[in-house]
This record gives structure tokens, C-alpha cells and sequence, in this order.
């Protein structure tokens, strides 16, 4: 295992960094999937949507140069990059759902072999709400979720999640620092793993049955 | 021609106990905080809001709530203000979560004499109970109804004299949506100008759709 | 009878004209509904909407001074008032439906004493299409029909309209030469009459049937 | 970085007989007018042509009409262009008429992954033929369902290289609605600018959705 949070994190965010081609719209959800911005391989151009009404979001506005009418969808001052334009929210979510986002990128309380998500409940103790999460989810055209592999030394990704789902069947890859995997109608598939890890070791941290093909396994490309 | 200029005291003569207010903005960024003043001055109680999020404690509309003016909110989003949820826990706020696509969705429904639309959101989840669910060609929808206030309290960047609103950046989100959804408008103009000073593409809120203007730096 | 049709289409639009009070946001439909625009007081700001996309439009374009960019609802170069503003066919349908256009004018091919109206298709005949109407009569929050009393002597205000509907129970009001007749859930009922008329001549053309209050009957003000 | 521009050969071998395809415009303002020539070049046949109306004979997608390229209009109006009256009579073209608000919001709908809307328009009337009608608190709408391209052929006023568009005036009207709900959607600049020459709150629709801009002037 990767004991150190922000090594694993790194690793998340620059694997899932390497998944957009060049000008695809991507949604990337805050926290540990906003750091995908910081590795973004330098000739691709991946436009980035924000759902309180951005489409081109550039970095986060330096100290004292904020303008306080630019936001993020986590009420940050960011800036714009010149492609860039502004909308409304129903128009926001007219994008999201209508399939005009490429990639969503979000975190998880779990996650599970059949593509289900929980993270925006646990009853009776954290309700933030769902936000934006719901219809990004079923709206974007690939789903992807990052997460640590484990949390207090259980795992994420789940057989079944037990929390109030954000939405059903809809996850398409689940990145962790050990690893990669692709959801499917026949299945979760173990599809690459950290060179520093083993499938053993995966395979003791995780509680969902997942599949190994051989000979599509590789190496998660993290370099 | 156009009289829609309104003072502190006018508005607060139209604020009620009991009303059911919109108020624009996205984690207060668009919002209209000098309206909000307004509100949190008159003390009006029991108030229900519809509004993206409930902001911060100690801005955005989030100040209403820890004043404790607010008895239910229909919103996407609490997780910036603990005090909605100390509040919700604790029983004194009721808090109906709403995906936030559908909710802006039911605002847009309700300007637009819609009577409902079909989305993919929610179904599976807690969402969809007591809700009807059809399904078209093999794929589920839950019917979503229109959502209306009486009150609309928004936020404009630019605002002419005959109500045209420009929004800067991500200043719009909700408010466009919001001004074409309640019975009464009140725009908080951040500046305001003559008419003609707007270039007629860049309108977002056409003037018809706002009752009063008002322009807090006029005062 | 008024036999000079320009006279009679006058009268209808001089009436009609005096209905609206200032600022009020009014879509005229092509034809007579058009006339209207010549009439408005000078002390009353008629804001007009035109479906395709205009909220304050002005007269027809001069001669060899148009903009192509700027047409109205049927295809005309018009212009636009200083306080104008432009946007998309849904935005502006949402603003019919959602009573959110305080008159509509419309012509009619038949119109009922239950407020329905007929203006859109001759089955077999003439086929335009219903275009924009539809929506704004059942989204407008008063339905004011403009129509010739008679049309080759056949009463165009009938017991029941006979020809596919635009809708159903919409109309609020019938502006002829001769009349202005409220509809109401009671019934039709006789509000005007053209001074140089009389109830006789009207119930004369009149298929429709329809009540006459005398105390509240009044003269249509046209001079 | 954004390579979006392309020429009459490339459009001309995206165009297939049998295809659905939109075209902006409303009575021939803000119509494509350049790329309907392509069509016409072409001479693909047996198009379903979705729009707001079939414009003129002899202007607008009303040249397509003529030319017998067209088996099925769907729109809200025909009355500008008698060929259309004529080829229907004669039962060469199949004319479905939609309530001109309904056409565009099944536009919208289709472009926006909700699965159908209900609408008051058209209730009593022929129009709810086949449909299914919903009664809420005693209100009848009838139940409309998205709709969508394989292409959408727009006009823009302004467009930048990154594909960003504005539209002047009322050229604007179907076409941001059309860019949302096709599979390949081609915008035809009337003005070709740089990146970062259109205020980006002008931008009525967005750069991703456009997928290949025509500049005839740069022909």
C-alpha cells in the first residue's frame, strides 16, 4: 500500500490526467479531481466546464487579482482562458445532460462492480447535497471516479454500495492509486495496475469481485 | 417611460411573513446581497427559499438563515454553511435537496407555462420517491414539476433603466431562470445605466420580466 | 353593414388599440393585427414582441435603409426601440406560454361564442400551418381576436367552430367592425357596438348567440 | 489547438441521401444559406428537413424543396413557400406541422438528455393526435418528446476559430437550439474572427458544440 495521502493522490490525478485527448470537455469535481489540472500532458488542450456556467475555466485567479463576478463551481475566484464563455444554469445542465461533456471526474464515499455511486449522503451525520453531482453523473458521456483505494483501511469500491446512491450503473472507470477499472455490463475488469503494487495486493484491498484478462492488463502509465 | 426605480422602503413593504422567495446566486457569487439586507432588516419570519445553495453563514443569503428567518429551503447544495444543517438537524429548518439540473430545470418550467419534463436525474435514488416515473423505449424518467415564487430577488451586474440585465460571468446562473418564475422581480442593479447603453444581443433578462429596479448606490 | 373593407379593418384596429395600457408587452399577429401599431395614444408605451426573437420592436425598416439581420414574425425587415433586446426561439416561446405576453391580437377563420378559434388550416385547401399560434393563444394572458364581422355574408363569429381548432376556450375577446363581444365562462356577451350600427343589424350577422346587459353596453371607441 | 475550419469538398462528403437534418433560420433570416448551397450542389435526396418553416421557393431551405430533395418537412409553418403546399397535395413531401413553441422546445429537449416535456399548446386540437395527454391538478398537457439530427447546418454572424458563435439580432431564433441536438453540427460564418475577440458573455453558443465551421468568405 501507498501510505502517503498526497503520493496516492498524485498518482490519481496524473493517471486520470492522461486519459482526454485534445479540445474533449471535461468536468472535473472538487478536491482530489480538481489536481488533474496540474498534469494535463503539455500538448493536449482539454476545456474545461464548470457548472455554475463556464465552459474554457482556466487556473484558480492569483491573490489579489480575483475578480469577484468569476467563480467556480466550489465558489472559488479562477479565471477564463480566451475560448472561453459564460451561460446560465439550466443551460449549464442542458450541456451536462445532453451528453456535450466528455469526461466527469468525481469523488466518492463508494463506489461499486456495478457502476453505482454514493457521495453526496451519510444519513444523520454529512448531508452537503447533491449539487451539480446527479445529473453529471448520468449526463456525461464518460464517468469517471477517483478515489484512495481504501479509507481507514476498508475499501472503496464495493460489492454493492450501502449509502443513498448519487445514481445507478453509470461509472465507466474507477482510478485508485493501485489501480484502474473498467465498469461493464459483463463486469468490473481489473483493466491496469501501479507497478508498485501487485494484483494480490489489490485484490486484498478491495471488497468488489472485479476480473483479471492477462493479456489486457498493463501498467498504469503515472510517469 | 419607464418607472421601475424602487427604494429601500417600497421593498421592504412588499416583504411579508410566510413568502416564498427566489433569490439568485451561486455560493453568493450573483447574489443579491444589498436585497438581502433589505430582508434580514424588515425581519420577516417563516420565510421559504428557493435558491441554488445556502451560501455561508455569514454571506449570501445564508445570513437569513442563521438569523433564523428561514423555516424551509429548496435547494441542491448546504455543504458551505453549517448552519443549515445544524438547523435542518436539529428540526427547526426543513431542507429539500434537489439535484441541481432538475431544480433549475423546475424554475425554467415554471416561468414557461411547462407543466412538468422528463429527466434521467435521480432515477434509482432517493430522488425519485413519490415521484411518477415513465418510461420511453425502454429508458426511465422522472416527471419533475414546475416550481414558482411569489417574490424573486436577483442580482444584475449591468441593468438599464427599462429593466434590460446584463449578467457578468458566472454572475448568471440562476438569476435569468429566477426572473421569469415569480409574480413579483426586484433586480439589485450593481450599475445601472441609461437606456440604449446595452447592446441589444447582450440582454439575458429582457425588461418585461422586471417589476423594480433597485440601485443601491443611487440611495 | 360597413361595406369599405379598409374602413371597417380601421375601425377594428383603432379599438383594439385602445385597449392596452402602458408598458404592456403586446404580440400582433400579421395581417390586421399589424394595423394596430398605427393607433396606439401617444401617451401609452406599447412594448411589442414578436416571436422570432424580439422584445421591443419598432416600425417597418425605410426603404434601402434595412437590416437584414432584423426581421419580425413574418419575415419583414423591421427596427428595434432603444430599450429592445433579441433572444432564441425558446426563450421566447417560454415567454408565451408562461403569460408572460399580456395581449395577443390574432386574426381568425372562425371564432365560437365558448372562445374557441379556428385560424390556421382549410383541410384540402389552404394548409399554412399554425406557426407561433397555438402557443400564444393558450400562453397570452388576454386573447383579443381581430376579425371582419362577416366574410361573404357568413357570420365569421359562429355557435361552434367548425374548421380544426388553434384552441380551445382561449379567446377573451372579438373586436369587429360592428362590436366588441366579451367571452366569458357565462357566456358571449355584447360589451360595444359601432355607433353607426345597432343591435339589431349585429344580431342580424351574428351566428354565435350572445347576451346584451344594457346598463353595461357602451359605444366602441373609435374617433 | 482548435482546427475547425473546412472546406465545401469536406461538407460535401459529410452529406448522405436519407439524412435527418436541421437547418436554422426563420423565414430565411439567419439561414445558411452558403451551406444549403452545398446541398444543392450535392444533390442528396430523400432529406427529412427539420426547421422552423420551409422559407421561399426560390431562398432559404425552400430551394431544397424545390429542387425535389426533400421527402419529409417537419415545422411549424409552410405558408411563405406554396411549393411545399403543392409537392404535400400532390403526395410527394410528407409535412408534419408542430406548434412553432413545441418545435423548439422538443429541439431543446432532444439537445439536453431530457426525455419529453408537457406542454398546454396544442391541447383540444388536432395537434394531440397519437399523443399521450397528463392531467395535473386538473390542467391537461399533452406529453411532447425530444427530437434530433444527424446534422444541424447553422448561421452565425460572428464566429471565432475555437467555434464560439454570436448571433445579431433575430438571426439568432432556432439556431443555438439546433447547435445542442445534432450529431455533427457546421456553423456558417457571415464574420470569421480570432480567439478572444467575442466578450465571452456574448457567446450564444459555446465552442464544443460545433463541430465544423464554414467561412465562405475565406473560400
Amino acid at each position: 500500500m501507498i501510505e502517503d495521502v498526497n503520493l496516492a493522490k498524485t498518482i490519481i490525478a496524473k493517471r486520470i490526467a492522461r486519459e482526454f485527448k485534445n479540445n474533449q470537455l471535461v468536468n472535473l469535481g472538487i478536491g482530489l479531481p480538481t489536481m488533474v489540472t496540474n498534469y494535463i500532458p503539455k500538448d493536449i488542450n482539454v476545456i474545461f466546464q464548470s457548472e455554475n456556467g463556464i465552459i474554457g475555466m482556466g487556473p484558480v485567479a492569483e491573490l489579489a487579482k480575483e475578480n469577484r463576478e468569476i467563480t467556480n463551481a466550489g465558489g472559488a475566484y479562477v479565471t477564463v482562458m480566451p475560448y472561453g464563455c459564460y451561460f446560465d444554469s439550466a443551460t449549464s445542465f442542458a450541456l451536462i445532460r445532453g451528453k456535450h461533456v466528455e469526461y466527469t471526474v468525481l469523488g466518492a464515499l463508494e463506489v461499486d462492480q456495478e457502476g453505482s455511486l454514493s457521495n453526496w449522503i451519510i444519513p444523520g451525520k454529512k448531508v452537503p447535497g447533491m449539487g451539480g453531482a446527479m445529473d453529471l453523473v448520468v449526463g456525461a458521456k464518460n464517468v469517471i471516479v477517483s478515489t484512495l483505494h481504501t479509507e481507514r483501511g476498508r475499501s472503496k469500491i464495493l460489492k454493492k454500495c450501502k449509502l443513498p446512491l448519487t445514481a445507478k450503473h453509470v461509472v465507466n472507470m474507477i482510478v485508485t492509486e493501485l489501480a484502474v477499472f473498467k465498469v461493464t455490463s459483463g463486469g468490473l475488469f481489473l483493466s491496469e495496475y501501479n507497478k508498485d503494487s501487485s494484483i494480490e495486493e489489490i485484490r486484498a484491498n478491495t471488497e468488489a469481485d472485479f476480473i483479471v484478462v492477462e493479456e489486457d492488463l498493463k501498467v498504469m502509465d503515472i510517469d | 417611460m419607464f418607472n421601475k426605480i424602487i427604494s429601500k422602503e417600497e421593498i421592504s413593504d412588499l416583504l411579508k411573513d410566510d413568502m416564498t422567495i427566489m433569490i439568485g446566486g451561486f455560493i453568493a457569487c450573483g447574489t443579491p446581497e444589498r436585497l438581502i439586507d433589505i430582508v434580514l432588516e424588515k425581519g420577516v419570519k417563516n420565510l421559504t427559499i428557493i435558491a441554488n445553495d445556502t451560501a455561508f453563514s455569514d454571506r449570501g443569503l445564508g445570513r437569513l438563515i442563521t438569523l433564523r428567518q428561514v423555516s424551509h429551503v429548496i435547494v441542491s447544495h448546504i455543504g458551505t454553511n453549517p448552519e443549515t444543517g445544524r438547523q435542518m438537524f436539529e428540526g427547526d429548518l426543513k431542507v429539500d435537496l434537489v439535484p441541481q439540473g432538475t431544480l433549475v430545470e423546475r424554475i425554467r418550467c415554471g416561468g414557461s407555462g411547462l407543466g412538468g419534463f422528463l429527466t434521467p436525474t435521480g432515477v434509482g435514488t432517493i430522488v425519485e420517491e413519490g415521484k411518477q416515473k415513465i418510461t420511453i423505449d425502454g429508458v426511465d424518467y422522472l416527471l419533475e414539476m414546475p416550481i414558482r415564487a411569489e417574490l424573486a430577488l436577483i442580482y444584475g451586474s449591468i441593468v438599464d433603466k427599462a429593466g434590460n440585465v446584463v449578467y457578468n460571468a458566472t454572475t448568471r446562473n440562476f438569476n435569468p431562470l429566477m426572473a421569469m418564475a415569480a409574480d413579483t422581480v426586484i433586480v439589485e442593479a450593481q450599475k445601472l445605466v441609461d437606456i440604449g447603453e446595452i447592446q441589444p444581443e447582450l440582454v439575458m433578462t429582457p425588461s418585461p420580466l422586471i417589476t423594480h429596479i433597485y440601485a443601491p448606490e443611487k440611495q
